[in-house]
């Protein structure tokens, strides 16, 4: 909870709005503010007075610049749905950044990163903020045609379930996101190595899987359904071990992102065959 | 919105309830606002406290033992309104006298106590218990009894639909509350809330609060089955508002006691409509959730008018 | 929307409901196309019948005398939903009989007869001559009992929240009404709506339709005062769709009384959440009086379903 | 009820919306189907779908061209407001047309019609089909800028209540609609004189005055909160009388036009002093 940047609640304007690939949007807001936050952090999205929602939408933050606060969202209901329909100038409410970001690395740290479908953002902007030449940033997505190439440069590796829409010059692997580093020898039995995944929950369960075989420490950033965002109604709870006894802990507040070795209900059925790179 | 011509309440102004002032008429409701202590986080960035201009923070309803609430999902949202099945998630009693209570005073946050439990003689030692630990305390003002939750399984239902029980519950907190308010929050699930409240008057209660969350299904097409595992949840935001109003309306002219009014507000006019029925208060949640500056925000409307 | 994988029903094949089949589950609710004759206009310059599909048309409720209803306004719409007082103006029972329900059977509109009464013995004789003068119609298929209108101020309120009147008014209908099928319509504004359902069963009704309108209220900022001059309304609409489906699910489990669906109907999603709790066929209210094609619409939708 | 055109159901297309005066806009929608109306009649408009309002809103059709049905509006709370904000494209509900219109002129009758406000449409709709050279058209608002000029030729008297905002080479009077009638000797004890008005309830009452004093028949069209349009839940009823009781009509499929002479509520304060001539 340290240093966490102190959330804003504003009504900012849509600049942009549109596909960045076959099936992620990416929204950019202009807050009246500076927009700063810790990778792994999302932001509440409404739309503000009579149209608002009962409840905002979670979004992790892509990326910001100055007062632009950016995310990358995959259309699945009424909420996103509308979302698409915001045209540039159109205002949105943001409450954020809220929640626990990934941690910043320390020195002599390898970091992996998995990000599988609209779990990307996390991963891209702790890649942005903190990736050095010997960290590995993965990305898995359902086929080349939901790839955001754009916003992934050369060191991404990334895995398809499905080959075809890979553009020219570009390669992806066919085969689950955990693939793209199970072969990896040069990742092999690091104890200075930390995983950070975020994605659908197969994807999630293979990564802590991986990192437990290996010795890895591995932080997953945990979806629920919410209410607030900011820890208030507890309609975001998540089983978390602490000690000997397993707690309630709000995804929103004292997570998005846990230590997968914390969390019984990802153990539970962990390695399981189904670890997809892409989101349900 | 302009001030109506009928507007005669100094909104931020203190006033009398039961045996001590409180500072103002805009609260936030149970459940909607934690405890009262994450939103300080918001002052920073914003220039501004989320706590402005309230009059109370109904705190997190809490019971004798600490609660781990029901299984997830325990949100779905509906077309203008949501459905909560929380299970009284609460941190227990012991904890909130000796931690929460005392954070909040000392922030100097006006807090209300919210709590429930399983028999009505149970209220007595616990409002015993808070008069012990905080009876000193400048910024806790008042107790009001959740009379009416309908989520939890031992019995919360019936619970605070019989005039006896209410009855019971009230008269044994009173007995142990001499100097702060004490609200008795009342189930709109029922024929005739007018009657409830007329038995919490009866009782000692200072004001009732109305309404808690009405009982409400979602279903889930994908499976056929209730989205929420416990099937039912408590129905609460912008589709209860006009539910709220009828069932403030009917104690206030049926019940001669003083009436909070609570249930899908989001606004300034949603407010008033309470005001204009007579309520003496009105409590903001379900809003409260999207926008921790929604009680805040309609406070300071008032405030102006009050002023000017 | 595509069909669920629990989809099990034929919604636009006979069915039967109590003594005889009738011709589908998707209904038009009482109160809200009128006596079911006005649409019938719309059939020439759209290419389509509002009454293509219909199981039945509920027709507005009939009184033993002729009603003048409530005073105007009787409508308010608010965020999500709409209150109505009409307070059953109606043409009575005996115009109803002699000029209306003939021309319903001419047209071949397959029809629910609703009926109100000041006591419980009033059923008696209205279901005995509509057996007399309509036992040959083909489409006259039954009676459903308003036991519910919160309007009425000479005691509707009240009237059908006791299970005891609730029994009275079905075994006096009953009796009367041998070959057609008899519902009761229950009110929501009870705290038990399950005790009502079981009462109607075991007095002999074939079925129950849940739910009449909830009590709701709105104030007309600019007065300050109510918008109805009755103050009260019923509220219907999308708002109370969670409403009906937990009292639906309440009468489903724990009644043991086949269940019709009303309450916030407008759309296949909402008419398959009633289906999917168990409900054995939908009304349409509200939505209907906005498009007179929204039940045929529903109605087709899943027709397709059930022939694929 | 004899001879209403056959009513649609149906969701057209925006074409045109914007201002046409400082007061009103103007809607214009496209069709599946040519639309036929006559003058007096209304549409029920609503937005289809999940955005749809409970209840549809009643407007008087304004004018017809084969599958284009128009009409003018004045904002004056949430639908009006939404309805302004339909661009060209947007999908619209239009049931309709509905209700009883203004009769159509017999030989040798003199019309008189009085719009005011945003009551012009179904008396500019009659002139427009019917109109002929000694027939007296007046239209009432509350000042220049709310007149539509270019709607309204030459022919038509305009009153306004304040001065100002009359464009060059137009005229208004200052004055109630009626006022624009009661000086016209031409006008005066015309047995076979009809008078059409739609308006406010002010405007009602002095036409429906000044039409006993010179003993013309008065129609009027008027306006009551509707749920339907179409006659099945019997929210919008109207007191009148039939013979010697009174009873209630419907005012969407009863009326909304009625003879004047039928409407004790019109009669009851007729000849107040406030006949303005444009709506509140
Ligand atoms: C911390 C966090 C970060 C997220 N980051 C992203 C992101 O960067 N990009 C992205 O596309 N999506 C992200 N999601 C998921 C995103 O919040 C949901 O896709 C979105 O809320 C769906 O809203 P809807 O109205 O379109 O869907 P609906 O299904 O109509 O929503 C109904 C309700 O369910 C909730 N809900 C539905 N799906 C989810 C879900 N997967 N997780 C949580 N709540 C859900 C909604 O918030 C809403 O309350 C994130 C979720 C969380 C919890
Ligand atoms: C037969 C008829 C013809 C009409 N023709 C026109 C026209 O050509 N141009 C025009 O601008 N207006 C016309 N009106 C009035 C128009 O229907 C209302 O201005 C409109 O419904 C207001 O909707 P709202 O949501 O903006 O207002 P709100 O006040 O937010 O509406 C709330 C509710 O009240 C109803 N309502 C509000 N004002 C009126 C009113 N004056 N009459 C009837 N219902 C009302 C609405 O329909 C809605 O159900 C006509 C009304 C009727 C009955
Ligand atoms: C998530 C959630 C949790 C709630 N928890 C409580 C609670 O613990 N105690 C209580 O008295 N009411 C609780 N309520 C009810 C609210 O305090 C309030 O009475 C109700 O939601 C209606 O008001 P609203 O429409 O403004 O939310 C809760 C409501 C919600 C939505
Ligand atoms: C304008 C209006 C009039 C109604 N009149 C009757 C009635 O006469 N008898 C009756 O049993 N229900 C009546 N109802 C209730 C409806 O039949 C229905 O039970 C209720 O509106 C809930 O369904 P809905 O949300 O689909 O409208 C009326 C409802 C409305 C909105
Ligand atoms: S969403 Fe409210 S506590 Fe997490
Ligand atoms: S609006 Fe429904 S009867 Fe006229």
């Amino acid at each position: 909870m340290n240093g966490r940047p102190a959330p804003l609640a504003c009504v900012g304007e849509v600049i942009a709005n549109g596909l960045v690939s076959s099936a992620f949007h990416r929204l950019d807001i202009a807050l009246d503010r500076v927009f700063t936050f810790q990778p792994g952090q999302f932001v509440m999205i409404n739309e503000p007075g009579p149209l608002a929602w009962t409840f905002s939408r979670p979004f992790s933050v892509l990326a910001a610049d100055d007062r632009i606060v950016s995310i990358l969202y995959r259309v699945v209901g009424r909420g996103t749905q509308a979302m698409a329909g915001l045209a540039p100038g159109r205002p949105v409410s943001v409450l954020g950044p809220l929640g626990e970001p990934f941690p910043a690395p320390v020195d002599g740290q390898t970091t992996v990163l998995l990000g599988g479908g609209v779990g990307l953002p996390p991963v891209y902007a702790w890649w942005q903020r903190w990736g050095l030449d010997g960290d590995v940033a993965c990305f898995g997505a359902r086929d080349g045609g939901e790839v955001p190439w754009g916003l992934l440069g050369g060191p991404w590796r990334i895995s398809v379930d499905s080959p075809g829409c890979v553009p020219a010059g570009r390669q992806a692997t066919t085969g689950v996101v955990t693939s793209l580093v199970d072969r990896d020898d040069a990742l092999r039995g690091g104890e200075r190595t930390v995983l950070l995944a975020c994605g659908p929950q197969p994807l999630l369960r293979a990564a802590a899987d991986l990192a437990r075989r290996r010795g890895w420490r591995c932080l997953v950033s945990l979806e629920e359904h919410m209410g607030c965002g900011y820890g208030v109604c507890k309609g975001c709870v998540v089983r978390v071990a602490d000690g000997d006894t397993v707690r309630n802990a709000t995804c929103c507040h004292d997570g998005p992102v846990f230590d997968a070795a914390r969390l019984p209900d990802l153990a539970a059925e962990a390695g399981g065959a189904d670890a997809g790179g892409a989101k349900a | 919105m302009n001030r109506p011509a009928w507007w005669r309440l100094e909104a931020n102004e203190p006033f009398r309830l039961g045996p001590r002032m409180l500072p103002g008429r805009v609260w936030t409701a149970s459940g909607c606002f934690g405890y009262g202590l994450q939103a300080h986080e918001f002052t920073t960035a914003n220039g501004a406290s989320p706590y402005a201009g309230l009059g109370a923070v109904v705190t997190k309803t809490v019971t004798p033992l600490p609660r781990e609430g029901n299984p997830m999902p325990r949100l779905v949202e509906t077309a203008c309104g949501a459905l909560n099945s929380i299970g009284l998630e609460n941190v227990g009693f012991a904890a909130f006298l000796e931690t929460v209570l005392p954070e909040l005073e000392a922030r100097g946050v006006p807090t209300i106590v919210s709590l429930a439990a399983t028999t009505p003689e149970d209220f007595g030692p616990m409002a015993r218990r808070l008069h012990e630990r905080a009876a000193g305390f400048a910024h806790w003002h008042g107790v009001e009894l959740n009379l009416s939750c309908p989520n939890v399984a031992e019995g919360g239902h019936d619970f605070g639909s019989s005039p006896a029980t209410v009855a019971r519950c009230v008269a044994a907190a009173r007995a142990e509350l001499p100097d702060r308010a004490l609200l008795a929050k009342l189930t709109p699930n029922t024929a005739d809330i007018a009657q409830l409240a007329a038995s919490a008057r009866e009782a000692g209660v200072d004001a009732v609060s109305a309404i808690n969350t009405v009982v409400g299904l979602d279903v889930d097409l994908r499976t056929g089955q209730p989205y929420l595992p416990r099937r039912f949840g408590g129905y609460s935001g912008a589709a209860i508002l006009p539910i709220a109003l009828a069932k403030v309306d009917q104690i206030a002219r049926g019940a001669g006691v003083p009436v909070v009014g609570v249930g899908g507000i989001a606004t300034v006019e949603d407010a008033l409509k309470f005001f204009a029925l007579g309520a003496v208060a009105v409590q903001v949640g379900t809003a409260q959730m999207r926008d921790p500056f929604a009680a805040a925000r309609i406070a300071a409307a008032l405030g102006q008018w009050s002023s000017s």
